[in-house]
């Protein structure tokens, strides 16, 4: 089998599932939801397959995949140079564990979608799958305007399915998300271009050779400019406070099956974004920028966790707790050490899975109670015990409990932040307490204590519901307890970056 | 069989798991699992022990996280001090299983009961086996969390719900402290393991501020953890878990982890003399502290769990004196006689149903079995020579002495006083008396709750035997065999110090006596004597009340200044962004009139402007 | 002949087309206004000529682009009043300021 | 001149213009003695084929090297051609939609006028892209905007077509006059109307008074010019226009005009003002302009995609989307970079797509509910599916979003606009103002998909429009996946 065309089957197979729910009629649920759910199914399969292809100890460069796509020409038959783009996607571990994170949650965001969306499943598939190929490409494209295509792939169907499928305020937080993402996109766009002017490719791995040399056509200044650009950038997507009250909007607005795939995978595009790009093409303005990024990390931390304390709505705690725990990616970040660096990636994907088993429970919660307010769930472990518990389980994992995987991202990030700056990260630590604080108070408050309502009739967590919830629990207690499923893969990707940092 | 010691943890994770997944199915069956279970790891453990008596320390290691070039490894090993806990943990908590299933009997949560317990064991079992600070971090904070699913057990007691959450974020601020303390320190020595840190610290390769500001930080987490002064505060609280729990984990053997922590890196602290003279004032200070309030309290768990602060203060106090023995001796001894004393005031409580010994009265004809050996406990905790607690408390009170504190060693003294005189209070009022009218129909307990409590009164009267000014330091010797670092097995002390704990114990319980029993002191002395002192100590110095008012506050304050800026600072500035933009159309939408010669004239001065511009600048702008 | 300077057949236009252009923005009635369009192209044309006499290189060019321009006049004048009338017959008014029917 | 060497001319490189011209006069004299009540859609229909003769008539002369005739005054080169497609190309569509536009308001009698008045502008606009002298170019110029102006009014008896029409004309009469007072000052310097000679002449300039009025007539000359593009500062008329023309028209206003405007503007900036007076301080006349055209530019680019976002009216709104649109391509005719062309070029032709389907959505949609509100396009998600999924193609390519023809004309933008010398500014305006437009054109979207339909009544989509429609989509698509066919293409011609 030829493993350079799996990569584009990989991506583009979701293609599949929308064209065959194209002509399938409108009021044919089941069908419709069936043929949803398993037009994600390809991706995570070939995922999992390109997993145990590296774990047996094959080489990732086996998919690497380039053609020739477009070629921009000047007129009049001059020698101009000749931009060209290719199209390139390729694999490295950090790109492959992110791939399979976005497999896996695609898959259970659709279990969830099967669960929760009450109308329209026709137009929700078709463009939940477009965000599938979107996602996939974002993480697979090897050159920067691929990414880019892909990237803004991604922005139109979340668009609709927020304002579509909703809640109240749902056009607003799609509006929200649109200009928030669209500029910071369009940030994104000026950046590359400069790049590709500049330099004449927009190529990942030979944009990081032509930095690295000092006699690139590129000066200092720009550089660290472009820098800061690629930060606003990915910091809208991070988000980075003051960039993040889109998020909370979309957070709460959203459908739970959205979020699922919004707070997983979509946001953590932006922190790809910034070890990819940020620290993999410009490291060594990174280093000059670390003290500040560590800064932004910290604030972003403790400002999540503060607001996320004072919250009534459980969607809005774990929308702020989102943007704490992208903190901790800035931080690690920051540490600009391979402990640190590993940390922030383990976090990516450690905060993907927690945050979609969270927003899942949500969902079901939601779908049961017609609440999300903490006030009014209280007493909720008497009438849905299993749903109580998972929900405590995430909140635990959240919060960084040993055993699950946000202690041991929250560690590793710890870890290389104190080496590098340890006064900031002692004011970081903070962030541990009040995370326990603010999640214990909202799932306590919802879970424990006396019962604010009948819960007679409530149904607890059942058949299909238990798929995503049972999976994503496993993959987080596994991370935690052997981490070495997402480390072992990610050493080479860690190598590159240490090189380019100087060691 | 000590390389198989890590199947002893384990034992109670399978018990944990197959609860979790089929709890509901076995329902009352699920206590046999649990006993089971916990069974097994007490056979290995104390085979575990056993070998080790003759053997050297068995360690394994595997790597368990790779970064980069920092290969951090799991594994566990057995030393003198895991294998005693391991011995001390796997027999209480087999002891609780065991009595668990009487009380807990009729709970419709009773698998979760169990499977909880499963997870707190393997956790406080993972902790003691672990072989550097990471893996201890993780079981610890583990430990901390089958802790707070226990003190939380009913779920919908609102104060349950504030306990649990009390405890956890209270040992929470602790374990940051050892966080921070456990990676500073790794990036000294480059290494987790404890035996590579000792050796560091031994080259003299980390300088003297770090490894006094490591300890220190690592000792903050013993003090969440140990609910030493000022993080105590849970402890009491956390005796709205089921009583069984409390003698478990807030008696026996979680809040001692502190304690083993400290143990654990003594070379650490023995290497600053300032982190070590900290124990020493935080503990004493805790035991004076925590025995004055446990003096007036009415709910008999919490006068139980002021005196565990205390004990525990004690243990800091030997440890900070460089009394590793005594620590450790106290450590263990305390283990048996607290969780006696628990699982018999479950008993009576189980009894009686409630929790106020105001309420209690005239219990001793009436519960045959828990009378004498909660008294055993008593005695045993207020020092009374030939008990347990009379030889460990003697050598913390010589190595107090013996490390040069003597002010120290006066608090440790007078908190003896103040424990023998509470103990013997609680004694008094809840068995001697009259009995109330409510209580016609009290039973002993059944047989699977008195049977763990005779076993462990049998311990506490002769545990303390392992080592003694008189039949030899056996159990000393070994535990510093190896490590002359630790100190010796046993230190000897002046014979009067022997002679005045004794003396103050009988004192206490002499003036509880008259107070309690002959009622010929009032009963309410302290009161009459200073209403002022009383109230504060009834209100146990409003520290609750002072984080309320301090912590709490501020934290609230400041999330709703945050709540202030992101509501209008950063929104605001969107939307002042967004208007410009939407004004700029307004305007732009206005000056579309209709009228055709308006637009005829825009492009006119338009390109008059142009032109304008061009001629003043002669056309190059730049 | 040659003693008027090229400058101020030039200036003539320029004037021209300035009255032509205030007429055309200022003036009510649309007919006055097709006709200062007329006049502004007419300014236009008088450049053309002046300078095929007395350009940098004189050319008989200038004179051909000026009937051409004449024409092009007179195609547009005609056709803004056929349009004009148009407008008439459906609004009553040859009134340029009420022609407002359309705006934002 | 005599007969010999008009004989002597290669005039086959003008056969798209004869086959035009030849289809325009046979359309005349069929509507004069075609018997009334014979319907003139076949007239429509017959300048369709006329149209595709034409293009394929460019189509075979592709190969041929460039060739200039009758001194100098009609040039096919590779710039013409490619032009000459897309305005048929666009003009093609424009006829679908015309054929399909139900005539009313005093329109009825006139309907073969309305075919054959298109085609007569398409001469117009093709005769600019071939004309390498002023007069020509002028004439090309005004034959476009006349036979405009009366399509604008053609409704005879609707207020709101004549009042455009007359708004058209008094703003067209004004710009016309300013643009060939400015033409008249490059004859004056240069002495001659031929492009090449003028180049030439004006290569010498060295004096400074005389690069002083050539500046002058640069700006006038853009400034009048800016009419046809629709760009700032002459851009007011354009909402009116658009509003009040019957909707083919404004389609072909908005696309086809558009493109002829971009002919014009490109042919006068690069063969006058390229290499005018190089002596002076800054380089040559439209380098010293530079920051002049790229203030335009910005002026363009904000005021059409702001001042759409308080647009109520569906036509008014393409006005403004179609002004700031016009920005963009000023942004790559301000970089002046050596893919100016190509960017232009693709840009024009993925607008075109996008701009004729959405106008052909407009189109079923306001013959429909006989009003031409957004509101009107409420719902129709629910009352049709494909089309509100065209319309949302379509508008997804005119915000630019990657997979679409827009995309990558504005990539080709603003890669020109980084290399060489970058314009950081004008791009990030550029970048910012198209977030903008996500507002407005997200607007429409918000009501097809998210709003509930006022009546639920279905659309009879005319033949012509499903043409269109699907040209338009798969083309946006197409180009938005493998623009290398038509990037291709166009460097083939070479």
């Amino acid at each position: 089998m030829n493993l350079h065309s799996i990569l584009s089957i990989l991506v583009f197979s979701p293609l599949l599932g929308i064209v065959v729910l194209a002509f399938l009629p409108k009021q044919s649920e089941k069908l419709i939801k069936w043929v949803g759910f398993l037009a994600t199914i390809p991706a995570l399969l070939i995922a999992l397959a390109a997993y145990l292809h590296f774990q047996w100890g094959k080489d990732l460069a086996d998919f690497a995949v380039s053609k020739s796509w477009i070629q921009f020409r000047g007129m009049g038959g001059a020698p101009e140079p000749f931009f060209s783009v290719n199209y390139e996607l390729g694999l490295s571990g950090f790109q492959l564990l992110l791939v399979v994170l976005t497999a896996v949650v695609a898959t259970l965001s659709a279990i969830a979608a099967v669960k929760f969306v009450k109308k329209e499943w026709k137009g929700y598939f078709m463009l939940f799958l477009l965000l599938e190929i979107g996602m996939l490409g974002v993480f697979t494209a090897e050159n920067l305007i691929l990414f880019f295509i892909f990237f803004e792939v991604t922005l139109i169907p979340t668009f609709f399915l927020i304002g579509k499928w909703g809640y109240f305020e749902k056009e607003k937080a799609a509006y929200s998300f649109l200009i928030y993402n669209g500029l910071g996109s369009a940030v994104l766009l000026i950046v590359i271009m400069i790049l590709f002017a500049k330099t004449g490719t927009t190529n990942i791995e030979m944009l990081t050779k032509i930095i690295a040399d000092p006699s690139a056509p590129l000066s200092g200044d720009l550089k660290l400019g472009l820098l800061i650009a690629l930060l606003v950038a990915f910091g809208v997507k991070l988000p980075i406070f003051p960039l993040h009250s889109w998020m909370l909007k979309v957070h709460v607005q959203a459908p739970p099956a959205v979020v699922m795939i919004h707070s997983g995978i979509l946001l953590k595009i932006g922190a790809y974004g910034l070890i990819r790009f940020g620290l993999g093409i410009f490291p060594e303005q990174f280093k000059t920028l670390a003290t500040l990024l560590a800064v932004l990390g910290v604030i972003n931390l403790l400002y999540g966790a503060f607001l996320a304390f004072i919250q009534t709505d459980f969607k809005m705690v774990l929308a702020y707790s989102s943007i704490s725990h992208m903190g901790i990616v800035l931080i690690g970040l920051a540490a600009m050490n391979e402990a640190g660096v590993q940390g922030a990636i383990f976090q990516v994907i450690s905060h993907g899975l927690i945050s979609a088993l969270l927003f899942f429970l949500v969902g079901v919660l939601y779908e049961r109670t017609d609440t999300s307010l903490i006030e009014n769930l209280g007493g909720m472990a008497k009438g849905m015990p299993i749903a109580a518990g998972f929900l405590l389980a995430g909140a635990m994992a959240s919060l960084g409990l040993p055993g699950m995987s946000g202690f041991v991202s929250e560690f590793m990030a710890f870890l290389g932040l104190f080496k590098e700056l340890p006064w900031i990260a002692a004011v970081g630590t903070i962030g541990i307490i009040m995370t326990a604080a603010y999640l214990l108070r909202a799932v306590l408050g919802m879970t424990y204590g006396k019962a604010h309502r009948e819960f007679t009739g409530v149904l607890d967590l059942k058949g299909v519901e238990f798929v995503p919830v049972v999976v994503l629990f496993v993959l987080i207690v596994l991370i935690g307890v052997y981490p070495s499923v997402l480390s072992a893969p990610l050493q080479t990707t860690l190598e590159t970056i240490m090189l380019g940092l100087g060691g | 069989m000590m390389e198989n010691a890590w199947l002893i943890p384990l034992f109670p994770l399978l018990s944990f798991l197959i609860l979790l997944l089929f709890g509901k199915r076995l329902k009352k069956a699920s206590a046999y699992v649990g006993i089971i279970f916990t069974l097994a790891s007490l056979i290995f453990s104390i085979l575990v022990l056993f070998e080790r008596f003759s053997e050297p320390t068995y360690m394994t290691k595997f790597e368990w996280l790779t970064i980069g070039d920092l290969h951090l490894t799991a594994g566990f090993e057995v030393n003198q001090l895991n294998a005693l806990m391991l011995f001390i943990v796997s027999l209480v908590s087999f002891l609780v299983h065991t009595y668990s299933k009487g009380y807990m009997n009729g709970d419709e949560r009773f698998p979760v009961f169990y499977a909880y317990l499963g997870l707190f064991t393997f956790a406080m079992l993972g902790l003691v086996l672990s072989p550097n600070l990471l893996q201890t971090y993780i079981f610890w904070e583990l430990v901390g969390v089958g802790s707070f699913l226990l003190i939380g057990f009913y779920f919908n007691k609102e104060e349950a719900k504030a306990a649990a959450k009390k405890a956890f974020i209270m040992t929470r601020i602790g374990d940051v402290g050892l966080f921070i303390g456990m990676i500073l320190l790794f990036w000294e020595t480059k290494s987790f393991e404890y035996s590579e840190i000792f050796k560091a610290v031994d080259s003299g390769a980390v300088s003297g501020t770090m490894i006094t500001l490591t300890a220190i930080l690592i000792f903050i987490g013993a003090v969440g953890k140990s609910g030493q002064f000022p993080l105590h505060t849970w402890l009491p609280d956390a005796m709205e878990g089921p009583t069984p729990v409390s003698a478990l984990i807030h008696a026996a053997t979680m809040v001692a982890a502190g304690v083993y922590l400290v143990a654990a890196l003594f070379p650490l602290f023995l290497a600053s003399k300032t982190a070590l003279l900290t124990i020493a004032v935080i503990g004493a200070f805790t035991a004076i502290f925590a025995a004055s309030i446990g003096l007036v309290q009415t709910d008999i768990k919490r006068v139980l769990a002021y005196s565990t602060v205390s004990q525990l203060g004690y243990m800091m106090l030997a440890l900070g004196s460089g009394g590793y023995v005594a620590g450790v001796f106290h450590l263990m001894t305390h283990a048996f006689f607290k969780a006696l004393l628990f699982l018999a005031a479950g008993s009576v409580i189980h009894a009686v149903h409630t929790q106020n010994i105001e309420e209690m009265g005239g219990l001793w004809k009436k519960l045959k079995l828990t009378g004498p050996l909660f008294l055993i406990g008593t005695l045993a905790i207020s020092g009374v020579p030939l008990l347990s607690g009379f030889f460990s408390k003697d050598e913390i009170l010589i190595a107090a002495w013996e490390g040069g504190h003597p002010i120290l060693f006066l608090l440790a003294l007078i908190a003896a006083f103040m424990t023998a005189f509470y103990m013997f209070r609680l004694f008094f009022m809840v068995f001697t008396g009259e009995a109330r009218s409510e209580m016609k129909h009290v039973h002993e307990s059944p047989n699977n709750m008195t049977f763990p409590m005779i076993l462990l009164g049998v311990l506490a009267i002769v545990a303390g035997y392992v080592n003694t000014p008189w039949f030899g330091s056996f159990f000393g010797d070994w535990l510093v065999d190896g490590n002359p670092a630790l100190g010796h097995g046993h230190i000897e002390g002046p014979i009067w110090i022997m002679i005045a704990a004794t003396v103050v114990s009988l004192l206490g319980i002499y003036v509880a006596y008259l107070m309690y029993f002959k009622r010929s002191l009032s009963r309410n002395w302290l009161s009459g004597t200073g209403d002022t002192l009383h109230t504060i100590l009834l209100n146990k110095y409003y520290v609750d009340e002072f984080y309320q008012l301090t912590v709490i506050a501020f934290t609230k304050g400041f999330s709703y200044f945050l709540r202030f800026i992101d509501v209008f600072v950063v929104e605001g500035l969107v939307k002042g962004v967004v208007g410009i933009v939407q004004g700029l159309g307004k305007t732009g939408s206005k000056m579309q009139t209709g009228q055709v010669q308006t637009y005829g004239a825009v492009a006119f001065i338009g390109l008059a402007l142009l032109a304008v511009i061009f001629a003043l600048t002669g056309g190059y702008l730049r | 002949m040659s003693s008027v300077p090229a400058s101020a057949f030039l200036a003539l236009a320029l004037i021209l087309f300035c009255i032509g252009l205030y007429g055309a923005l200022t003036k009510r009635n649309t007919v006055i206004v097709l006709i200062s369009i007329e006049l502004m192209l007419n300014a236009v044309n008088i450049n053309l000529v002046t300078f095929s006499k007395y350009g940098m290189t004189p050319s008989i060019t200038g004179q051909i682009f000026a009937l051409f321009a004449i024409c092009v006049a007179a195609a547009e004048a005609s056709v803004g009043l056929a349009i004009l009338i148009a407008l008439y017959r459906t609004k009553k008014t040859v009134n340029i300021d009420e022609m407002n029917t359309m705006k934002n | 001149m005599s007969l010999k060497t008009l004989s002597e001319f290669n005039w086959s490189v003008m056969t798209p213009e004869f086959i035009i011209l030849g289809v325009i006069a046979l359309l005349t004299l069929l509507d004069l003695f075609m018997p009334k009540r014979l319907d003139r859609r076949i007239l429509g229909w017959l300048s369709i084929a006329g149209i595709f003769a034409a293009i394929v008539s460019v189509v075979s002369l592709l190969s041929v090297e460039p060739t200039s005739i009758l001194h100098d005054t009609f040039t096919l080169d590779t710039f013409g051609k490619a032009f000459k497609l897309l305005l048929l190309a666009g003009a093609g569509l424009v006829m679908f939609l015309a054929v399909s536009y139900e005539a009313k308001d005093g329109m009825e009698d006139y309907r073969g006028e309305f075919y054959y008045l298109f085609l007569t502008a398409l001469l117009g606009a093709m005769f600019m892209t071939s004309s390498s002298d002023l007069i020509t170019l002028f004439i090309g110029l005004e034959l476009l905007s006349i036979s405009s102006y009366i399509l604008a009014g053609i409704r005879k008896h609707n207020l709101k077509s004549n009042e455009s029409a007359m708004k058209y004309v008094i703003n067209g009469g004004i710009s016309t006059a300013i643009t060939l007072f400015g033409m008249s000052y490059v004859y004056g310097l240069s002495g001659t109307t031929n492009l090449g000679e003028i180049a030439n002449t004006l290569s010498m300039v060295a004096d400074g008074q005389q690069a002083y009025l050539l500046g002058l007539a640069f700006l006038m000359i853009l400034v009048g010019l800016s009419f046809k593009l629709a760009s700032a500062p002459f851009h007011m008329w354009a909402p009116d226009v658009y509003q009040g023309a019957p909707t083919p028209v404004t389609a072909f206003l908005s696309v086809v005009s558009k493109t002829a405007g971009f002919v014009i503007v490109i042919r006068i900036l690069i063969a006058v003002f390229y290499n005018a007076a190089p002596s002076g301080e800054g380089g040559s006349i439209l380098f010293r302009m530079h920051d002049y055209l790229a203030f335009l530019a910005a002026a363009t680019m904000i005021i059409g995609n702001v001042v759409a976002l308080k647009q109520t009216n569906i036509k008014r709104m393409f006005a403004y989307s179609s002004i700031a649109h016009a920005g963009y391509l000023l942004v790559a005719l301000t970089t002046m970079s050596s893919n100016m062309i190509f960017s232009v070029w693709f840009y024009l032709l993925a607008y075109m797509l996008m701009n004729l389907g959405a106008f052909a959505v407009i189109q079923v949609i306001t013959e429909k509910s006989g009003s031409t509100k957004i509101a009107d396009f409420a719902g129709l998600y629910r009352r049709s599916p494909v089309l509100a999924v065209t319309m949302g193609i379509l508008l997804v390519s005119l915000a630019g979003f990657p997979g679409t023809a827009g995309f990558i004309g504005k990539l080709n933008i603003f890669v020109g606009a980084f290399y060489g010398e970058p314009h950081y500014v004008l791009a990030s305006i550029m970048i910012a103002t198209t977030v903008v437009s996500y507002f407005y054109y997200f607007g429409v979207m918000t009501q097809m998909f998210f709003r509930p339909a006022r009546d639920e009544s279905k659309f009879n989509v005319p033949f012509g429009i499903i043409v269109v429609l699907i040209v338009a989509v798969v083309g946006s698509i197409l180009f938005g996946i493998a623009p290398n066919i038509a990037l291709d293409f166009l460097n083939n011609l070479q």
